[in-house]
């Protein structure tokens, strides 16, 4: 196995593609998937203790355990109870619950990190605290953790390379799909390696313009 | 419900009231009566209870003790009094307090629209009155962060006017700006006192009580310890403490 | 690889590490008490006892096979490895050790015999093994090829009902078969020769290994290793011996 | 059918588990030197070897732990370098940690307030003063619970070593499985080991994040 | 290496000094000479430069053109020079600054420690003395976070004090204090002042100004536009930009 060889990788490069184009849908859902777990667990953990209970061990079990085990838990285990998912579903829930975890607490820090003056004034308005919170405490909550959110989806963008695993066919099975095929081990992972960089970029790029549009208020400083 | 006094009803009857946070009491017995059209000034040490009871009056805070009268119905714990104790004063924060993700305009809306239910194009309408009151309508398209503190204090009095308060209350709306700045929020209150609202307002800006204030009282350690008209208060203050105070006042 | 002899090297430091999977049955698995057995393992002894060296078994997974062994992390590979003409240019195969016939396995109450069955069917296979480049290249258009990383995941997926069928060798099958009546092989797909992976270039070794195997079949505990992993005994398996 | 899965596969299951941890240990102390050298790098004054640093930094974080493995797997033996199994994913363990780390210290550093800098060279200490016994000594206050935030990263992200079937608990968990065909006990069964391991982990983070973010960083003496 | 007038040199002497951030001037052509033992004031509106220019002195800044010499040598990006620089300064920052994770003593300490090496007794024995020379020896061994601001700013100064600096840079030492602690930071100021050490203190403290202050330096714009005796600003300032920002300040 001496020197490199890319051509074998090269040829099948259609492969590696299809696999981003996976990779980006299936993270993409999940992610959106997770936000709303995310924000609904956010919004749970300050209704009352026992809620609040609930949720935390929903978010402790999930950032304790890896999301490989998670994953054969979803896929594997849920047959036993009767419920039969295809793998891509498996993937989307199995993401979705775990990013789902961490977005909660994120989403958490950004509302608990709003300033206390914004609110207090918006009571002194007269507003009540439904309104306050979709008015005057979400945006900047989100804005305020933006970067976190993108990081997130790196994460999360990351976490699905283990979704081969259940023969979902993304970006790190076609490496190993291409590795076995050309049996070029090393050049088929640098592709892979380029193609997760190239994606995360991308995204972190898309997300950058987001908050630019989204958040300008932030950006607009003195 | 309301003790009427025959005439108008005050604005603001404080009698007896206690606040407390945890074990500590902040207001300690305040009794206090404003009348409608009436121009407070506030004044006294840190921590002498100046912004609780401001804050009582605006239902932010409750009070543990006594009575509190706002137009002459009283803050219970009560949603619908405190709605009435809100909907009844405008508050003026010394850190603004604007939403910073609003332009200025969407900031003296938002409460028009969610809280009164009233029209966009109405709503839009007063706050560019408001705005021009406070002479800077031409920055209604601009976020709170790209103004200046003076322009921002500005804007969240016309906020608080454009719910129509019978009464405003300021917590030491300049003391979080620089020098020159304080001077057009000065002038822009002084301006709004001449119309006849009641004002309450917690301030160290002694030129501005002079000019302004009907009354200037004087806390110290959640009791109010003096009340006199500027004149009197600030040439011949009764209580040593306020003495003291006002000698540090002007170093 | 240096110009030593590799395999007086074995000899030299008492040890023949041998590349396997723990989790691939009837090759590779764990018993009971969860000590290492099956069918590659009992070559793997047969290997080592008569080099009269210790043996140590290194698990490495289906598509990390390749890979272990060039890298150096064994001295020869035992690891249900199918010969193919791409991993040749790559490895060299000793004559093969057990020639197996890959079929689809499936719930007994399923009847496939061609590959026109299998259209519209979740089939199963472990990524990067013969059965993949097998059903890969026959599979009609409609067939669902969903590939795992190795063996135990895809047998996880066809317990659990995750898929339709399994491509997998009748070895394979037979251990399933073994222990349940629920599924059972379809259709033969294609007869499938395995032998010892040993790293380019290492003549000597090579030599000994396809010696040994013949000894082997001739004393005859190879088919008796057969026998008691896989069930049943190649007896034309010198026909594949090169 | 099959084997049952007994007290014995768990215990096989707890063995795996010390694989697992010394997997970490391993990888912590390659990374701990990693990250003292790419910290270092980062906040080197010599632009290129910042850049050098920022870019390895970037390509460790922008790729999955997995993909990582593999690289290292397939092409340390490439450049002659023949490390066992064990070794290889140390080798990348140890290059993700280091990169990792080495952002969350540097940040740590930069998260220590510019008037702490300008207020030691206004006293004319010299940079290793400054640095040793005014920015280092905050910084690591600051560094801590990230820190161990990354650790139950790393705890959780040696399970991907099974796909390249080294036996540490996720591969163990595999194999009883396909041993007993129970798949969700045995999985279950190892998610409550890394929880075992990884739950105490964030109780302290959380523990001293707190501590750090409300009490001041100096109250806590 | 410096022009040295007949008898004492000047502390710090400035001509024609200019400093850029990236694009933009910070200071324009400042000169300005102080002699030893002489107490200047520096105010003028936001943004002026007035912190710039005395980080120049400091040689936290460096300066892009004109020259800066301080007690007669000059301050150049040579490191000698700017240790000899800060050797002869002490700085004392708005926003103290302390080391969080020392006691006030160990604040106090270090320097003399590390930068002089002088032994731990000594440096103690110092730190205690300066420390009670700012009238807080009972703290020595709290941690800043549980001091006052007005407290911490005291250390700050004592932690200069303690390198014995010939000159004493204050910026806004007084600003990021409430009203009470801001007295007694400028008693211990104006102690310190009585007795000789040359002091360049950026403030907007008139009154302390009016009664230490041998000079007041007004700056606008990065440059210095006025520099005369308290009283004679005070009362008879020069320039417009001197009158309007003083009819400001004292509304
Ligand atoms: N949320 C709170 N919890 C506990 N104590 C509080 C709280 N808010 C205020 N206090 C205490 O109540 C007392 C009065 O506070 P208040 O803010 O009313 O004083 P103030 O007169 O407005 O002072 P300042 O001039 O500093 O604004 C203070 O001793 C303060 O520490
Ligand atoms: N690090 C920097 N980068 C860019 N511009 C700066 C920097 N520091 C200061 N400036 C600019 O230089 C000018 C002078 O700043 P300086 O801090 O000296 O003003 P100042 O007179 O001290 O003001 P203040 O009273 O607000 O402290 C200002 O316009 C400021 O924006
Ligand atoms: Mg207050
Ligand atoms: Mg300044």
């Amino acid at each position: 196995m001496n020197g490199l060889e890319f051509s074998g990788t090269l040829s099948r490069i259609d492969l590696l593609i299809a696999g981003a184009w996976t990779t980006v849908w299936i993270s993409g859902v999940s992610m959106v998937l997770g936000l709303l777990i995310g924000l609904a667990c956010a919004v749970a953990m300050g209704v009352n203790r026992p809620v609040r209970l609930i949720v935390l061990t929903y978010i402790e079990i999930i950032r304790n355990t890896p999301f490989l085990v998670q994953l054969f838990v979803v896929y594997f285990g849920l047959p036993s109870l009767g419920i039969r998912l295809s793998p891509v579903t498996s993937a989307i829930i199995g993401l979705s619950i775990y990013g789902g975890a961490y977005l909660a607490e994120i989403i958490r820090a950004g509302i608990d990190n709003v300033p206390p003056g914004p609110i207090e004034a918006a009571r002194a308005l007269g507003m009540r605290s439904t309104t306050i919170f979709g008015s005057i405490v979400l945006k900047p909550a989100l804005a305020s953790i933006f970067p976190a959110l993108s990081g997130q989806f790196v994460l999360l963008l990351q976490s699905s390379s283990l979704l081969s695993a259940i023969s979902v066919a993304e970006l790190t099975g076609a490496g190993n799909d291409i590795q076995s095929l050309t049996v070029r081990n090393f050049e088929a992972f640098v592709f892979v390696a380029g193609f997760y960089i190239l994606l995360t970029t991308g995204f972190r790029l898309i997300f950058a313009g987001i908050a630019r549009t989204s958040f300008r208020f932030k950006y607009l400083g003195r | 419900m309301s003790t009427q006094n025959a005439g108008a009803v005050p604005a603001v009857e404080i009698e007896q009231m206690d606040k407390y946070y945890g074990q500590f009491q902040s207001l300690t017995g305040v009794s206090l009566t404003i009348s409608q059209g009436e121009k407070i000034v506030v004044c006294g040490p840190s921590g002498s209870g100046k912004s609780t009871m401001i804050r009582c009056i605006n239902a932010l805070e409750q009070h543990e003790g006594g009575k509190l009268m706002v137009l002459g119905r009283e803050v219970t714990k009560d949603r619908a009094s405190i709605d009435a104790a809100r909907k009844a004063t405008g508050m003026v924060f010394q850190s603004f307090n604007l939403f910073p993700h609003m332009t200025v305009l969407e900031n003296c809306m938002i409460a028009q629209r969610k809280v009164k239910g009233t029209s966009q194009k109405e709503a839009r309408d007063l706050a560019l009155h408001y705005l021009e009151r406070v002479r800077i309508p031409e920055q209604a398209d601009k976020y709170p962060s790209q103004l200046s503190g003076g322009q921002q204090q500005r804007v969240a009095i016309a906020r608080a006017l454009c719910m129509k308060p019978a009464i405003m209350l300021y917590d030491e709306p300049t003391s979080a700006l620089d020098p020159e700045m304080v001077k057009e929020v000065l002038d822009t209150m002084l301006e709004l006192a001449k119309e006849g609202t009641t004002m309450v307002c917690v301030t160290h800006e002694m030129g501005f009580a002079r000019s302004v204030a009907d009354r200037v009282v004087f806390m110290d350690k959640g009791r109010v310890v003096e009340t006199a008209p500027p004149k009197e208060f600030f040439d011949s203050p009764q209580s040593e403490r306020a003495k003291t105070f006002l000698a540090q006042m002007l170093h | 690889q240096g110009e030593a002899s590799s395999l007086d090297a074995i000899i030299a430091k008492g040890k023949l590490s041998v590349c396997t999977s723990f989790s691939t049955p009837p090759y590779g698995i764990t018993d009971a008490d969860l000590k290492p057995a099956g069918f590659d393992i009992a070559v793997a002894n047969l290997l080592a006892r008569d080099l009269a060296v210790e043996l140590e078994l290194v698990d490495v997974a289906s598509q990390a096979r390749i890979p272990s062994l060039n890298g150096g992390n064994c001295d020869v590979l035992i690891s249900s490895f199918g010969v193919t003409a791409e991993r040749a240019k790559t490895v060299w195969y000793s004559v093969p050790i057990y020639v197996d016939t890959q079929t689809v396995i499936a719930p007994s109450s399923t009847n496939f015999s061609s590959y026109e069955d299998l259209v519209g069917k979740n089939i199963g296979v472990t990524r990067g093994s013969t059965n993949d480049t097998l059903l890969t290249e026959n599979a009609l258009p409609g067939t669902n090829i969903m590939r795992f990383e190795d063996a135990a995941t895809g047998n996880q997926a066809l317990f659990s009902g995750q898929v339709d069928g399994l491509v997998s060798g009748t070895a394979a099958a037979f251990t399933i078969t073994k222990e349940t009546d629920q599924f059972k092989p379809q259709f033969p797909m294609r007869t499938s020769p395995m032998g010892v992976g040993i790293r380019k270039g290492e003549t000597d070794l090579l030599q000994w290994v396809n010696t040994e195997i013949m000894l082997l079949w001739n004393s005859g505990e190879l088919q008796a290793a057969q026998q008691e992993w896989i069930g049943t005994v190649n007896e034309d398996l010198h026909n594949y011996w090169f | 059918m099959f084997q049952q899965f007994t007290f014995n596969h768990v215990l096989f299951l707890a063995q795996s588990t010390l694989v697992t941890l010394q997997l970490v240990g391993i990888a912590l102390a390659g990374g701990a030197v990693g990250s003292a050298i790419i910290t270092a790098m980062l906040i080197s004054p010599i632009r290129p070897i910042r850049w050098l640093a920022e870019l390895f930094v970037f390509i460790i974080q922008g790729t999955p732990i997995i993909v990582t493995l593999f690289m290292a797997y397939y092409g340390l033996p490439m450049m002659g370098l023949n490390l066992d199994q064990t070794w290889s994913m140390t080798f990348a363990f140890a290059i993700f940690t280091s990169a990792f780390l080495g952002e969350i210290w540097r940040s740590s550093l930069a998260a220590v307030p510019k008037g702490q800098w300008e207020s030691a060279h206004a006293l004319g200490l010299s940079w290793r003063t400054t640095m040793g016994s005014i920015i280092v000594p905050q910084a690591m206050r600051i560094a801590i619970p990230p820190s161990i935030g990354f650790l139950v990263q790393l705890v959780k992200g040696t399970s991907v070593v099974s796909i390249i079937g080294i036996a540490e608990l996720t591969r163990a968990a595999q194999i009883v499985s396909n041993a007993t065909f129970k798949p969700l006990p045995v999985f279950l069964t190892a998610a409550a080991f890394y929880f075992a391991i990884n739950f105490p982990l964030t109780m302290l983070s959380r523990h001293l994040e707190r501590r750090f973010k409300v009490g001041g960083m100096v109250k806590s003496h």
